[in-house]
């Protein structure tokens, strides 16, 4: 039944789309205003619910119209959820302050058109991200992602210049592919079980043929929303086209909205369907993207592809968890150390690349353009994003205190823990190329110009900040995790009771 | 072979064909078009799941029914944002900003 | 005792450069920076001084705490680093005034500082591990500094090493910390935890090959002659003065201490010999002074692995501290021979004799003439040298290295002058000087503070004469070999690193098919085509699992 | 063996084989045309079904809307037909023919392989409709028990139609949208766009009020609004509104805003979100569905308009 | 007299498949776009006015009754309007010889 409090879970969800319909009735002269007014009531939203479950880990639940699963839609926040929630919010609105120089009208000047598109696609990815963490119908999870796709898509083409155009039209297709495959299989489950209520599925599901093919085809659709290898054709030419804030929206939620799904339906709906093959499947595609993400960021030429291309590499590291929470001895995936090293990657993985894109993004406008091989200079005139990238990049190799090193020791001692050294030596060399070309882009922006350089177009300061500000949370996440911070257990919201006959 | 099995094999079919034009095409609409068969097909299977789910008082499991009604909207919602996309894309005169 | 002030200089150890790194974000303050690097190990120092006995100093809670103490021999190491770090540093500010780019030197300079005197006050494995990361990322834009192919080379390949150095510590830090009861990280617990491990042998291999490579053990030493060459001379100085004794300290800090194990402390011990031999015979071919200084270092490395290997078999646990001890004598000379190949280069030739001379001295101390602290170095060692055929190796090692350096010496005249001004600019003298000093010195103050007994027991005639007679061979040789050694062909720099550049272009050949892989994976068709491909084999496991009846 | 046997059989075959004809079709246009007919032939299907509001829809949204959508793409876009290079090689049209023909296969089998007992929520369906105090179980899972899906698809509705707005090259923005056709002086479509609208708005109206107990319903209604209101446009009789124009942003946002309003009435009075008092179920239902139809026809219609086009004209 | 009426529903039922028979024949057959806009028109208007005329007798209420000649009513309009439409279109791609 629903548990007091549940009711946070409906702000947390509708808050969003309320301010989105706001700001599309106010237009683009009040846009950035409204959003920012927004942002801190969301944070607060967030920051209950994570008050309520991270403590004792007990989940919040909450059935809209008192109507139960399987008739009614049921909301839920885990430990994951709550975790989720409270990083969407801080990247969301650390994005909107990013965003306020590039997209907010001037005084008096006229509303432009992305001075209210902006606005509204960033409440619809937060308002998108928030249902896709806390939702608990498979059927309201694709309405969700639909609503995180229609926001992702036209940001990436914010500038409607032609290659971001074509980028957009590949992902959108691509995605809208991936979620009619989910739909098909929400489909089979509810053929097969009668419910689409994750709770009373996992209490429903038997391995039988409909529970896999629908497993399957809901896996793959995800996977191609979150753009592992080898789906990830539309994520580099995507995020690295978008303007600096989308960027840092792209690349640090949208993309872990849908791998949030993928461990809802592993390890809730039918965690004693896969098997070793499945599991060491997802992690063979999750190495590969270590590797083959690392190195082709070793060749780009351009520093937000070089950045993208390091965002199809740290998703790989997302799908060891997998292979590593996998209890042959059960035949079941297990929430434990690797669980929680996958979400540590994830929520450090969010702050850093988020900071890092936002780092890049003002280098590009200083510079005027974002050729690796010509950043000599921008320790001398952006010293503070410098220094903010670096700092995303100690988190990204995994160096101590960073909530990666923290991530990457999990996962480390899980993979060792379970004699399953492969993904240790995998997890090592990502880590070495992964440096590699960190220090590249460094040692190259620590050159001084060969010409004094002056600047194409001055940064605020304030931006710089933000940056850091999203990095330096990146770095002391590992204190938290590792220290002070227990983390509850992340999955499960317990079996929620059956309605009807 | 009764109705609910005859639309059944149907939808499946129509699945595989849509998916064969969503990807062999070269041509961003008639990808669109293979993805909308693709839907309509994934609808077909659920209403085919709803009649199996009618009882004596109604013809059909009403819950699907409805879902299928939301999933049709948002499909139509996505074709919508491709075509306009594909437009502005290709052709020149809009393409140019 | 208890002693605050002590817990807190153990923090600025490595907090200290960090604040001054930071300082750096602002203009005004960045342009002071370069004046002020001999300030940054002022605490280090200190700290090494005061904080022998000092409580452990704590942060964080839970499942991570810091730890940071000063035990014997990281003492001894600690202070022979910091007294070299503020003499570089002095000479950096007054050697690097003319060049571009010091804001990045400087940089980087204190990032490997904080780095590397940070690893000595290390107590547990999450800071050591970070202070190895700050000190490779720091050092390596120290040796790219000059930014010729040369020391673009020389720094990918050290940044390459350490890396992978630090990958396998990362391993064998975790697979120890696995075994630790409780949520303690302390190195401690881990040496405890290691001697009963059922992975004993695994960890074993990992922290030597680990640490190993840090010091430059052969075959992992050919980042040594190739980053110290390629580095400023305040650079080179530091790096092979201090920076790979970190390599020594984590070896002691790791290996068992009283439980004997033979078969690895032999493997250990013949490694070092190895390398002690390897680097002189290496060497000796070398005609730049800086590449010979950095195989006399690598040969040095060898020894005290060599050391430490006897002292595992033996299960002594006082070859801890005697290694230490002669390694803290190499940090401070071989610094001070580093600093004298730039005060040479701005001496004219008739002025040298003020810096041959001391040259002289610190290079026979290396071969343990008497009343120098090498002298006093290899004595404290000799407890482990006492067995028959380690004996013989070792005083073997020393006439080579006295042989070594003398070659040395004779390259370091060779040098030819780069500046009108008849003698090197004090900024640069003073510095050398005291390091020279400190070097001929220090090692007597510092003795007693190893609790291996009194410096005086030193000074007994066979102690003596034990000294005196391989320097005299070595001396002898060198000039017998004069002539001869001039002809000997000279092996490339970093002998066997020449194996990595075909390597290299293969990578790159290989990345190239990389980027077409990726517009073909990248294509519309195929990626959906491998999506449906993905669904079909997610599908089949399951049959796999269940088998076709199960349908 | 009977004759509704056969028909259906006649009609599954008929829609397979104009699927078919839409993916091999010469080009997108003729594609597009066969997409419309099949949409048509589903409907059939639907009713087959037992779905007549499924029918509704699909006729309406499925085949319709989409099939204009598709039609006027494809007409703009005869000329880069060219532009797209020739599809995959022959042995890649093999594999990917042979991977669709697996997921068919393996969807088929699962489906015949359901359980007998079909799971079913219809009586948990019928038992609680009472309580939404509508009589069409359809409408009553739309807007009582999975009213947030219905909510939450409204926002999808708007956010597209932001996205597709923010297609429009800058210097557009705030120019209106432009779908007249060019049309001769004497052509009858005018008269025509002058005679259905008043019986297609009472038509529209109409489902939305029947749709609570009859087959029908705010989405359908608003659909046929939609599609008046575009032929009112396309025959130049009124022109598209910009997208700055206030009214109709107003309108757009009007059904979710009173369905988020009448939600957290339900939070106050019912004890839930999205939860109606007894006995006021049907009208605050009926009270949500009318702004919601004025959104859905919007919404539609301005999508199908498409981004706004110097062509329209600044206002 | 029920037994009459049904005869009649068929009768002209079939009469009206007739006309749309001739409809698609033309359709299929005639050479140019005028022609078989012509044909087509023609025959579904008077072939559904006879399927119209035909189901009245079965409609059972009177609104029913006037609910099928508003369709018939409704699809006149379209038609002719339609058939305009691509009337003027045909003639500009293919001009009268």
């Amino acid at each position: 039944m629903t548990t007091p409090h549940g009711a946070w879970l409906v702000a947390a969800a509708l808050w969003p789309v309320l301010a989105m319909l706001l700001v599309v009735v106010s237009g683009g002269r009040h846009a950035a205003r409204i959003t920012l007014l927004a942002m801190p009531v969301g944070l607060v939203i967030a920051l209950i619910i994570g008050a309520h479950v991270l403590p004792e880990g007990a989940p919040l639940r909450y059935h809209l119209g008192g109507w139960l699963p399987p008739l009614g839609i049921g909301l839920a926040a885990d430990g994951l959820s709550a975790i989720m929630l409270l990083t969407t919010a801080v990247v969301i609105g650390a994005a909107g302050l990013f965003a306020r120089a590039d997209f907010a009208p001037a005084a008096g000047a006229p509303a432009t058109r992305t001075s209210l598109v902006f606005w509204v696609l960033l409440l619809a990815v937060w308002a998108g991200m928030n249902l896709v963490v806390i939702g608990r119908d498979l059927f309201n999870l694709y309405v969700a992602l639909e609503l995180l796709t229609f926001a992702a898509v036209p940001l990436v083409c914010l500038d409607g210049r032609k290659e971001t155009l074509g980028a957009a039209l590949r992902y959108l297709m691509f995605a809208l592919l991936g979620s009619v495959l989910y739909l098909l299989g929400a489909v089979l489950l509810y053929g097969a079980y009668g419910t689409l209520d994750i709770g009373l599925l996992a209490e429903r599901v038997q391995p039988e043929p409909a529970a896999w093919l629908a497993g399957a085809l809901i896996t793959v659709g995800l996977l191609a929303k979150t753009a592992l290898f080898p789906l990830h054709l539309w994520l580099p030419p995507a995020h690295a086209g978008a303007p600096p804030a989308a960027s840092a929206i792209l690349s640090a939620l949208v993309v872990k909205g849908s791998f949030v799904l993928v461990i809802r339906l592993w390890f809730e709906v039918m965690p004693g369907l896969w098997s070793v093959a499945g599991t060491q499947l997802l992690g063979a595609l999750g190495a590969a993207a270590i590797l083959y993400g690392s190195v082709l960021a070793l060749r780009q030429q351009r520093l937000k592809l070089l950045i993208a291309y390091s965002t199809v590499a740290q998703i790989g590291y997302l799908f060891l968890v997998f292979p590593l929470a996998f209890d042959p001895a059960v035949a079941q995936l297990v929430p434990g150390v690797a669980l929680t090293g996958g979400v540590l990657q994830l929520v450090s993985h969010a702050f850093a690349k988020a900071g890092m894109f936002m780092a890049a993004g003002l280098i590009a406008v200083a510079l005027g353009h974002d050729r690796v091989s010509d950043l000599a200079g921008t320790a001398r005139i952006l010293p503070v994003s410098l220094f903010a990238f670096a700092l995303a990049g100690v988190s990204l190799v995994g160096l101590p205190p960073s909530g990666g090193f923290a991530a990457k020791w999990l996962l480390l001692s899980a993979a060792l823990g379970t004699g399953q050294w492969w993904w240790a030596v995998v997890i090592v060399l990502g880590g070495l190329l992964t440096g590699g070309y960190l220090v590249l882009v460094l040692m190259r922006a620590l050159n001084p110009p060969e010409t004094p350089l002056t600047m194409a177009k001055p940064v605020a300061r304030s931006r710089e900040v933000i940056a850091l500000a999203l990095s330096m949370s990146a770095l002391l996440l590992g204190l938290l995790a590792l220290g002070p911070l227990e983390l509850p257990p992340l999955i499960g919201s317990g079996a929620v009771p059956v309605a009807g006959p | 072979m009764t109705t609910v099995t005859l639309f059944g094999l149907c939808g499946s079919v129509l699945v595989g064909l849509g998916l064969y034009g969503l990807l062999t095409h070269p041509q961003p609409l008639r990808r669109l078009i293979g993805f909308n068969l693709l839907g309509s097909g994934i609808f077909l299977i659920f209403g085919v799941i709803a009649r199996r789910g009618g009882t004596a008082a109604v013809g059909g499991d009403p819950v699907p029914q409805a879902l299928v009604i939301t999933a049709i909207v948002v499909a139509f919602a996505a074709t919508a944002l491709v075509v306009a996309l594909l437009l502005r894309v290709f052709t020149p005169e809009q393409g140019s900003s | 005792m208890s002693n605050p002030v002590g817990s807190w200089l153990l923090a600025a150890t490595w907090a200290f450069p960090l604040l001054l790194l930071l300082a750096g974000l602002s203009a005004p303050l960045r342009r002071r920076l370069p004046g002020l690097l001999w300030l940054a190990p002022v605490p280090g120092l200190a700290a090494a001084l005061l904080a022998l006995d000092a409580p452990a100093l704590e942060f964080g809670a839970g499942r991570l705490t810091l730890l940071f103490e000063l035990d014997r021999p990281g003492a001894v190491l600690l202070c022979a680093a910091a007294v070299l770090w503020t003499a570089a540093g002095a000479y950096a500010s007054s050697y690097m005034r003319k060049t571009a780019h010091r804001a990045r030197f400087t940089g980087c300079w204190l990032l490997a500082a904080a780095g590397c005197l940070g690893a000595f006050v290390a107590a547990d494995l999450v800071s050591l591990y970070a202070m190895l990361a700050m000190l490779t990322l720091g050092a390596s834009g120290l040796v790219i500094h000059d930014q010729t192919p040369r020391a673009w080379r020389a720094g990918a390949i050290y940044l390459l090493l350490a890396l992978l150095a630090e990958s396998l510590l990362l391993v064998a830090f975790i697979l120890l910390a696995a075994g630790i009861p409780g949520d303690s990280l302390a190195i401690r617990d881990a040496a405890a935890v290691l001697e009963s491990s059922p992975q004993r042998g695994l960890i074993l291999a990992l922290l030597v090959a680990g640490f190993g490579a840090k010091a430059g053990l052969a075959p992992l030493h050919f980042w040594m002659p190739l980053a110290h060459a390629a580095a400023p001379v305040p650079a080179s100085s530091v790096l092979s003065g201090a920076v790979i004794k970190v390599g020594i300290i984590g070896l002691i800090r790791f290996l068992p201490g009283s439980t004997a194990l033979p078969d690895w402390g032999l493997a250990l011990a013949t490694a070092g010999f190895v390398t002690a031999f390897y680097g002189v015979l290496v060497g000796l071919t070398q005609r730049q002074p800086k590449a010979v200084l950095a195989y006399s270092s690598v040969s040095q490395m060898g020894v005290v692995a060599a050391v430490l290997g006897l002292g595992l078999a033996a299960g002594d646990g006082s070859a801890g501290v005697a290694a230490a001890f002669y390694a803290s004598h190499h940090v401070l000379a071989k610094g001070a021979l580093f600093l004298s190949v730039g005060v040479i280069a701005y001496t004219a030739i008739p002025r040298r004799a003020v810096v041959l001379v001391p040259a002289a001295l610190l290079c026979l101390g290396l071969g343990g003439l008497p009343l120098t602290g090498g002298f006093l170095a290899k004595y404290a060692v000799k407890g482990q040298f006492d067995a028959g055929l380690a004996a013989w190796l070792a005083a073997a090692s020393a006439i080579g290295t006295t042989l070594l350096m003398l070659h040395f010496l004779g390259r370091l005249a060779r040098t030819e002058a780069t500046s009108p001004a008849p003698t090197a600019p004090a900024g640069l003298q003073l510095p050398w000087l005291v390091t020279a000093m400190a070097a001929l010195l220090l090692p007597w103050l510092l003795y007693p503070a190893t609790g291996l007994g009194q410096s005086g027991a030193a000074l007994a005639p066979g102690e003596l004469w034990s000294g005196l007679w391989p320097v005299a061979i070595g001396s002898a040789l060198a000039l017998l070999l004069r002539t001869g050694l001039a002809r000997l062909p000279q092996v490339p720099e970093g002998d066997i690193a020449q194996g990595i550049d075909p390597a290299s272009r293969a990578a790159r050949r290989w990345g190239r098919q990389f980027d077409l892989l990726d517009d073909f994976v990248r294509q519309w068709l195929v990626a959906a085509l491998s999506l449906l491909l993905l669904a079909i084999a997610f599908g089949l496991t399951f049959l796999l699992v269940h088998g076709p009846g199960s349908l | 063996m009977n004759l509704a046997y056969i028909l259906e059989t006649a009609l599954a075959g008929l829609v397979l084989g104009v699927a078919a004809w839409t993916i091999l079709a010469r080009n997108a246009f003729a594609a597009s045309v066969g997409y419309v007919s099949y949409g048509l032939l589903l409907a059939l299907v639907w009713v087959q079904l037992a779905a007549i509001d499924v029918a509704l829809a699909e006729a309406a949204i499925g085949s319709g809307l989409t099939g204009l959508l598709l039609l006027s793409a494809a007409a703009r876009l005869r000329g880069t037909e060219s532009q797209a290079g020739a599809g995959p090689g022959k042995l890649a049209r093999v594999l990917v023919a042979l991977c669709c023909a697996t997921i068919s296969a393996a969807l088929a089998f699962v489906i015949l392989s359901l359980p007998e007992a079909a799971p079913t929520l219809a009586p948990a369906a019928l038992a609680a409709l009472p309580a939404t105090g509508v009589g069409n179980p359809v409408t009553g899972v739309l807007m009582a028990f999975r009213a947030l899906d219905t909510l939450l698809e409204k926002a999808v509705l708007v956010l597209a139609l932001v996205g597709v707005w923010s297609l429009a090259p800058d210097r557009c923005w705030g120019a209106r949208p432009d779908l007249r056709l060019r049309l001769a002086d004497d052509s009858v479509l005018p008269f025509f766009a002058r005679t259905l609208p008043p019986l297609g708005v009472l038509l529209g109206i109409h489902l939305m009020w029947t749709g609570a107990d009859a087959p029908g319903g705010a989405f359908q209604g608003g659909t046929v609004l939609a599609a008046m209101w575009l032929i009112v446009m396309m025959a130049g009789l009124r022109e598209a509104p910009a997208s700055n124009a206030l009214w109709m942003r107003i309108g757009l946002i009007s059904g979710p805003m009173v369905f988020l309003a009448v939600g957290f009435i339900g939070l106050l009075t019912a004890g839930a979100f999205l939860a109606y008092p007894v006995d006021y179920a049907k009208p605050l239902i009926l009270l949500i569905e009318v702004p919601m139809l004025l959104t859905i026809a919007l919404a539609l219609a301005l999508l199908v308009a498409g981004p706004p086009d110097s062509a329209g004209g600044t206002r | 007299m029920s037994a009459i009426l049904d005869l009649f529903t068929i009768v002209m039922v079939l009469a009206g498949a007739v006309f749309f028979l001739a409809g698609v024949v033309g359709l299929l057959r005639f050479p140019d776009t005028l022609s078989r806009l012509h044909a087509l028109t023609k025959a579904d208007n008077v072939g559904l006015g006879l399927v119209v005329i035909a189901l009245l007798p079965q409609a059972g209420s009177i609104g029913t009754g006037l609910k099928l000649l508003l369709i018939w009513l409704l699809v006149l309009l379209a038609s002719a309007t339609v058939a305009q439409l691509i009337g003027r279109v045909a003639r500009r791609a293919e001009p009268p010889a």
